[in-house]
């Protein structure tokens, strides 16, 4: 399929699957709205469908009726080769050379040259824990949420932890074990032979033991830590955020062993019948003030530098305390292939999925 | 009224549309039952069983695992794919909660339908039966929500215990293997009582039927054979109230084997088949083995509708 | 029964029947009471004070009463079409034998008796297939498949009291088949046509899974409900719905239960 | 004359059950016609086919000279009184016995008037406004009469209309209704299995036993002359006497049918047979006794009127009867 | 002897609904007992104080000379034959009959053979496999009644036991239940609307109108003397005559019944009582006809026999009886 040429009216409409928090307009929060001035100006009127993990996005696309997708980079290059999103034309995207340099080509949405959507957002998977529990003393490393021990307030972690419920958390398993059993010669959490991809799956089977539930939505694990006595869980900083908002004890932390992260695509579907307000919704996006908005909101960091400073929402250190500068350190979700580019042969991610449905179940 | 009628015996055909419509029917029985059938088995016939028998047809194809597209191509490997390990657990899982919510059900059911058939009377039996509809029909996602509060781990019931200096109670109850865990919302016992909650309703009112149709007189004549009350009820009462069970204990299996909200609100991340179906479906888009794992309940269900039959619980649905 | 009348229940049976109610109601209660709440992201216990401000609010959303317009839209015309296809089944199957009526009533209870997820899944998957896009027809499709079942249930019960010999006597007296339709066996039946009817309203009101498969963008009031309740925002709203769906339903079930009591006795007396 | 019913080997069959077979009868105008038969003999079937219910397998159905075959029921002016009267329970008694009127388009005032004057013709003036099931059982088997009534059919199907009533109802409304026939001239073709009944109100009867008519005739007929032992036996108690006992009388050779109150107890006149025996026992039945006999091994049934004196249990006795009493059948039971 | 059943000034009232007022009775060893009265009269209610069923609101009952109220059913050694025989649908007839003594704990065996024993003597042998709904209505019957009697019970308790019975199937099981009754010599509590039934098998009748007790006697003393009008009317059919009426044949000023059978037509004898009268109609009920004949403004009913000759209708006919047979009764109804 060939990118469109030029751009043409609006048809009035545009319907974006997304993560929860990535299209507000002003629901939850008065000051968080970046949908209704982009319809007043576009005449675009904007419906979302959120979806809780990257599985469910690529499904929603397969099923079709959608303009847009925020895809993360474990989903993009699947709908690349499910032939599911069209090629951008970046030249009838204004704002695309205010892109942050370090996404312009980034491999999760560019295939041979050709862009398959626009950078949306990005950010860490980091560490949220309950700061009574933990008295000034923030954990340092993984280990609270893979191993048993016992917390600064003195009782164990077993129950009180969470996990990801979504087959990518084994790469948070493989890279703490890239960092604390170099042994085994992981060069990338989502490239994992035989014999790592075990390693990381005993090491879930242990976390299983600690964790009561697994996290799926992320307005479930802030209810979680509210209700359920959970003090300790990897988490994104739009929960961190709301909790902080709702005066909970919690702060999130940066571990020693680093940590996986999302870098969010905005991908045009290739039946797409509302194309010309989808452009319009994409030039929309890279504004610096909405990508500061999201950022805020959500915790992530803008894909175009000019958001990180004068935001008001934001603020100016917003970006250095969301990571902006640890890009190097966070390993983005990647979909994992068999025929992986670090070594022979991977175990792909079909088997990550049924494999972790077996952990939790407890197998 | 005069004695002899000048009448025909037989009157002429009435003119009119719908006199010849009536006399078409009439003559051909066949036809009317036909014209009858036709509409609601093109509904229930193909529609419904043909979207069943396509949805079976698709456990026959296979999925590309990169791109998540269907492969049409006839194979076994998703049936292969149902019967791994994990996925053997969900079914195990899922059947054995769906027995164990019957069985107390009908437990819990059955007292209740006992008395509202056998002592209520008049004003008593039209509150008992709103008492039995009226969680029936009040907001299914409200009322799990409402479990929620009760069973979290700061939840009301915590709450009530602590006041009561019962906690200990709860503790000791979480601390039993399998059915326990770290809190009740996020353990097997939370999820049985959600569905028992949830379900035990449709069993009432089928036992309750059952009942109501036991003649007095059987109940009488055991009595007067020498039946103790406990004896009575053993041997004619329970007898004769099995088809209402079984009519009951039909919606309580299998609206427990098909959902996939109550465990995921309330559970412990483990899979049941209907999160399963979901999740292979909606989440992974994997149609064909979400097909397949449809087919355990159909099966399921198919044996179970069977045996009901042959006990007759149809007529105490 | 009539033996009962003079004994009265034992105790431990009292005890049993009055746990298990109670049981059913306390948690509504609570549903009722966090209606009140004035905290409106999570609820805790008890309630930090009480308040009737979630009335005003609940009514001034327009997504309440499009989800609530949605619904009853979906549950009227899935009632409608299961009226009539109940009717005509329960008929067929009560006032003549052919060869296959078991298959028939076995037929009709298979949608129910199915979890709702395989008949959610295999219609989504036949529409899908058929390239028939995702609307308020395919809810309603979904929801009447299910609902024949209680009309025809009803009916088929009706159609067994209501004696052969009214048709018969009908033709006997000069009555052709319309006629005998619209001045004996509709008057008949109407009264559990109606209780039918509304059990069927109910349940399409309130079905999720089934929906969740059969909707595409729209949401009924139960998808409303779900997204509300993952979503904490002005939780106490869905309460709000919810008890006022509660109590309007408490009306008509009360009229079906006295409705179809009476047909009881009206009808029986033709024998 | 043209006979108001007439069936030309007519049967009904259901798969293997041969409810009316090869029936043939005529019902002449205005007659009391009963039909008795025990359960299952196949007399509301052959009603049916009257009615239009069904239709026969074969043979050939004539009402009025007409043929009846194919015309269903609400073309036929023939109407059912049914055994449970099938009153419409939503309707009240008066809009219940105009129904007939009311589906012919009769105005409403009309069809009002003429239902009024067929409930006082059943002595219920002024219970138009009741429901069914404000009546009593003997009330709703005389408001099924007058909604049958009230279309001034050619021909009144009663099927077993008193059976649901106690016996002094029943006792009531047997008069009440032959009474009803007499003065409206109407045929009436009446289904019992109570010989009683049968006995007392029809003209002619047809008795049937397994879907065949095994004997068609006047009360008198049926009764003192019965062609089979099966009519012998179901139309009053009879004392049906093997061959070898007729012989040993010197009657004649075949079965014969003895009527227990044809029986002298003890009172031997002229002219007449008699046999002895000894009393196995009685019973005492009010307007007589019944005296159980055994004659040489054949248990004989005596009726004796209540005046005359009984024997005792044991005692021997002699019976006596006129040989014309003595009623020769066909062997073939 | 101690009664088998005995009640003293028993009533049993439900809300304003006296259904059993005031009764005294008392069964006698091995009798076999009627209770005849018409429908709501209160026999139900009776046998179901016998059987434990019912609580007596006041009053005194004595089973075999031990007290009765309290205890319940199961721990009285009576058993009852229900009306439509209760048969657990969900048993085998083996089951069915063997379960009393299952729930007494008989071993498999031993009760196996007694029920089977049970069912061969009410003539069932080889039927213990078949389920109730796979029997006649007299088959029923007699299940239900092996079922009581393998209980061996002291008083066996029949609620209208032949009621759904036709014609024919009813006599042949009254002559088999009052030959079992006296072979085995159980007291036989027998309730009936059927007087025929009554009297034909009954040492002594009970008859009952409004809860109470009319009349209790012999078969003979309750129809020949009836103490009052209902007795004489509901116990066979009775021709009521008026005091006026019986004053003018001088035999009295009291009201009188006169059995239709008594009456001779055209055949007065030496010492009998005449009248005459118009002949209004005439009915033909096998052993005898019934002729009504006006009598100066009365109607009264004769039965003559069939071998009489039947006066036509409209003819003048003199009715004679012997004066005894016009029994004077209690004025009050
Ligand atoms: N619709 C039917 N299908 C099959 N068999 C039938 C049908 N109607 C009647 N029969 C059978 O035909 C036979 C005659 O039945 P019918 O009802 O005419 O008897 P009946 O003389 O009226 O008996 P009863 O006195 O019990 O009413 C019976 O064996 C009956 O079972
Ligand atoms: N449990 C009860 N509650 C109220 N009234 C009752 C009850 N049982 C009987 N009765 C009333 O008591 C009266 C006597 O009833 P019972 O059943 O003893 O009459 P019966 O002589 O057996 O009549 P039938 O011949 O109709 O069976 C009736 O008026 C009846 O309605
Ligand atoms: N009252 C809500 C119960 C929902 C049950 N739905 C059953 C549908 C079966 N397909
Ligand atoms: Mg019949
Ligand atoms: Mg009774």
């Amino acid at each position: 399929q060939e990118a469109l040429k030029e751009l043409g009216k609006g048809e009035g409409e545009l319907s974006i699957v997304a993560w929860a928090g990535y299209i507000e307009r002003g629901d939850t929060d008065k000051n968080y709205d970046w949908v209704t001035g982009f319809e007043k100006e576009t005449g675009c009127k904007v419906s979302v469908k959120t979806a809780a993990t990257s599985d469910e996005m690529v499904a929603l696309m397969n099923e079709g009726g959608f303009d847009l997708v925020t895809a993360s980079g474990d989903a993009s290059l699947r709908l690349v080769a499910g032939k599911r999103v069209q090629p951008i034309n970046t030249d009838l995207i204004p704002s695309w050379k205010t892109v942050d340099k370090r996404l312009q080509d980034a491999p999760w949405y560019t295939v041979k040259g050709v862009h398959y959507g626009v950078p949306y957002v990005w950010g860490p998977n980091v560490l949220m824990y309950n700061t009574d529990v933990f008295k000034g003393k923030p954990p340092k490393s993984w280990n609270v949420v893979f191993e048993e021990m016992n917390l600064p307030d003195g009782k164990s972690n077993k129950g009180r932890v969470q996990a990801y419920d979504g087959p990518i958390h084994i790469a948070d398993a493989a890279n703490y074990l890239m960092f604390h059993k170099p042994e085994l010669g992981i060069k990338s959490p989502y490239e994992l032979n035989e014999d790592q991809y075990k390693a990381a799956l005993d090491l879930l089977r242990v976390q299983r033991k600690l964790a009561g539930r697994y996290w799926h939505d992320a307005m479930i694990q802030v209810d979680d830590f509210k209700n359920e006595g959970v003090v300790a869980s990897g988490s994104w900083p739009f929960q961190v955020n709301l909790l902080k908002s709702e005066k909970q004890p919690v702060a999130s932390e940066f571990p020693e062993e680093g940590t996986t992260g999302w870098a969010d695509t905005t991908m045009l579907h290739t039946e797409s019948a509302h194309p010309n307000c989808a452009y319009m919704w994409m030039e929309h996006s890279l504004s610096a003030k909405v990508q500061g908005d999201v950022s805020a909101w959500f915790g992530a960091n803008p894909s175009v530098a000019a958001a990180c400073k004068g935001n008001e929402l934001l603020t100016d250190e917003g970006c250095a305390t969301n990571g902006y500068n640890d890009f190097d350190k966070i390993k983005f979700w990647r979909t994992p292939v068999a025929k992986c580019e670090s070594q022979s042969e991977c175990v792909p991610y079909h088997r990550w999925v049924s494999d972790y449905i077996g952990v939790i179940g407890g197998r | 009224m005069s004695a002899i009628t000048g009448e025909q015996a037989i009157l002429i055909e009435k003119p009119g549309l719908a006199g010849r419509i009536s006399d078409f029917f009439w003559k051909h029985p066949h036809v009317f039952l036909a014209v009858m059938l036709a509409p609601p088995l093109l509904w229930l016939g193909i529609i419904y069983l043909g979207s069943l028998l396509a949805l079976l047809l698709q456990s026959f194809f296979s999925i590309d695992d990169y791109s998540g597209l269907v492969n049409y191509e006839f194979t076994l490997s998703t049936y292969g794919q149902l019967l791994n390990e994990a996925n053997l657990d969900i079914i195990i899982r899922t059947v054995s909660m769906a027995a164990i919510v019957t069985l107390f059900s009908a437990l819990i059911a059955f007292p209740i339908a006992y008395y509202a058939a056998r002592y209520a009377r008049g004003k008593w039996k039209a509150i008992f039966y709103l008492g039995v509809m009226l969680p029936l029909w009040s907001s299914y996602l409200v009322k799990i929500y409402a479990w929620k509060l009760i069973l979290a781990k700061e939840g009301i019931l915590t709450w009530f215990l602590a006041k009561l200096n019962l906690l200990w109670l709860l503790d000791a109850w979480l601390s039993i293997p399998v059915i326990g865990g770290n809190s009740l919302s996020v353990s097997y016992t939370g999820t049985f009582i959600v569905f028992v909650y949830v379900w035990m309703p449709f069993m009432i009112l089928p036992i309750q039927a059952s009942l109501e149709r036991v003649p007095a007189n059987l109940i009488e004549a055991s009595s007067d054979l020498g039946s103790t009350p406990q004896q009575t009820f053993r041997h004619v009462l329970f007898p004769l109230a099995l088809p209402g069970i079984v009519a009951g204990s039909i919606f309580t299996f299998s609206l427990t084997l098909g959902d996939y909200i109550i465990p995921q609100i309330i559970g412990s991340s483990r899979l049941f088949i209907g999160q399963a179906v979901y999740a292979q479906q909606g989440t992974a888009g994997n149609i064909p083995l979400a097909a397949a794992f449809t087919v355990v309940p159909i099966v399921i269900m198919g044996l179970y509708l069977w045996m009901a039959r042959k006990m007759g619980a149809f007529d105490a649905l | 029964m009539r033996s009962d009348r003079s004994t009265s229940a034992p105790p431990g049976l009292k005890i049993a029947a009055a746990g298990g109610l109670l049981f059913l109601h306390l948690p509504i209660m609570l549903i009722f009471l966090y209606a009140f709440t004035t905290e409106e992201k999570s609820y805790q216990f008890p309630p930090p004070g009480l308040t009737l401000q979630w009335f005003a609010v609940t009514w001034n959303r327009p997504d309440v009463w499009e989800a609530l317009s949605l619904s009853v839209r979906v549950a009227s015309i899935a009632t409608a079409i299961a009226l009539v296809l109940g009717t005509l089944c329960a008929a067929a199957v009560s006032q003549t034998r052919f060869f296959g009526r078991e298959t028939i009533s076995l037929l009709v209870i298979l949608p129910i008796a199915l979890p709702g997820i395989i008949t959610g899944i295999a219609l989504r998957s036949a529409f899908s297939m058929a390239d028939i896009p995702f609307s308020i027809w395919t809810i309603v499709l979904g929801h009447a498949t299910f609902c024949v079942v209680v009309v025809y249930n009803n009916a088929v019960a009706r159609f067994r009291r209501v004696s052969g010999s009214l048709v018969e006597a009908s033709m006997d007296l000069g009555a052709n088949g319309l006629q005998t339709f619209r001045h004996v066996i509709l008057p008949n039946i109407s009264t559990a046509l109606l209780a039918g009817g509304m059990l069927a309203f109910a349940l399409s009101f309130d079905e999720v899974i089934v929906t969740t498969f059969t909707g595409g963008q729209q949401s009924t009031l139960p998808i409303w409900m779900l997204q509300e309740l993952i979503r904490p925002r002005q939780r106490p709203v869905t309460n709000v719905v919810a008890m006022v769906v509660v109590l309007v339903t408490f009306l008509p079930i009360l009229a079906a239960y006295y409705l179809t009591r009476d047909g009881d006795q009206i009808a029986g007396s033709g024998k | 004359m043209t006979a108001a019913v007439l069936f030309e080997n007519v049967s009904r069959h259901f798969g293997a059950v041969r409810a009316v077979d090869a029936v043939d009868l005529a019902v002449a105008e205005g007659e009391f016609f009963a039909m008795l038969g025990p359960s299952g003999s196949g007399k509301t079937t052959c009603l049916r086919l009257m009615a239009g219910f069904e239709q026969p397998t074969h043979g050939h159905i004539e009402i009025f000279g007409e043929t009846a075959e194919g015309v269903p029921p609400y073309r036929r002016n023939v109407n059912t009184v049914f055994q449970d009267y099938a009153l419409f329970p939503h309707l009240s008694i008066l809009d219940n016995v105009a129904y007939g009127l009311m589906v012919k388009g009769v105005v409403r005032e009309e069809r009002r008037k003429a239902a009024e004057d067929a409930l006082a013709m059943v002595k219920l003036p002024g219970y138009g406004a009741r429901r069914p099931g404000q009546l009593s059982g003997g009330q709703r088997q005389r408001v099924a009469l007058a909604r049958a009534l009230v279309n001034k059919p050619k021909v009144l199907l009663l099927d077993e209309p008193l059976g649901a009533l106690d016996l002094k109802l029943r006792e009531q409304m047997q008069e009440e209704l032959k009474t009803l026939q007499k003065s409206l001239g109407i045929t009436f073709v009446f289904v019992t299995h109570d010989q009683g009944e049968a006995l007392s109100m029809a003209d002619r009867i047809a008795v049937f036993n397994d879907g065949k008519i095994q004997q068609l005739g006047t009360p008198e007929d049926v009764y003192k002359r019965p062609k089979t032992r099966f009519v012998a036996d179901f139309v009053g108690s009879s004392n049906i006497l093997q061959p070898e006992f007729v012989t040993q009388l010197g009657a004649g050779q075949q079965l014969a049918s003895l009527r227990p109150e044809a029986i002298g107890l003890n009172s031997k006149k002229e002219g007449q047979l008699a046999v002895s025996g000894v009393v196995l026992s009685r019973s005492f039945l009010g307007a007589s006794n019944r005296v159980t006999v055994n004659v040489g091994g054949t248990k004989l049934h005596v009726m004796s009127p209540a005046s005359s004196p009984v024997p005792e249990e044991g005692s021997n006795v002699t019976l006596s009867f006129a040989p014309a009493d003595l009623h020769l059948m066909e062997t073939t039971p």
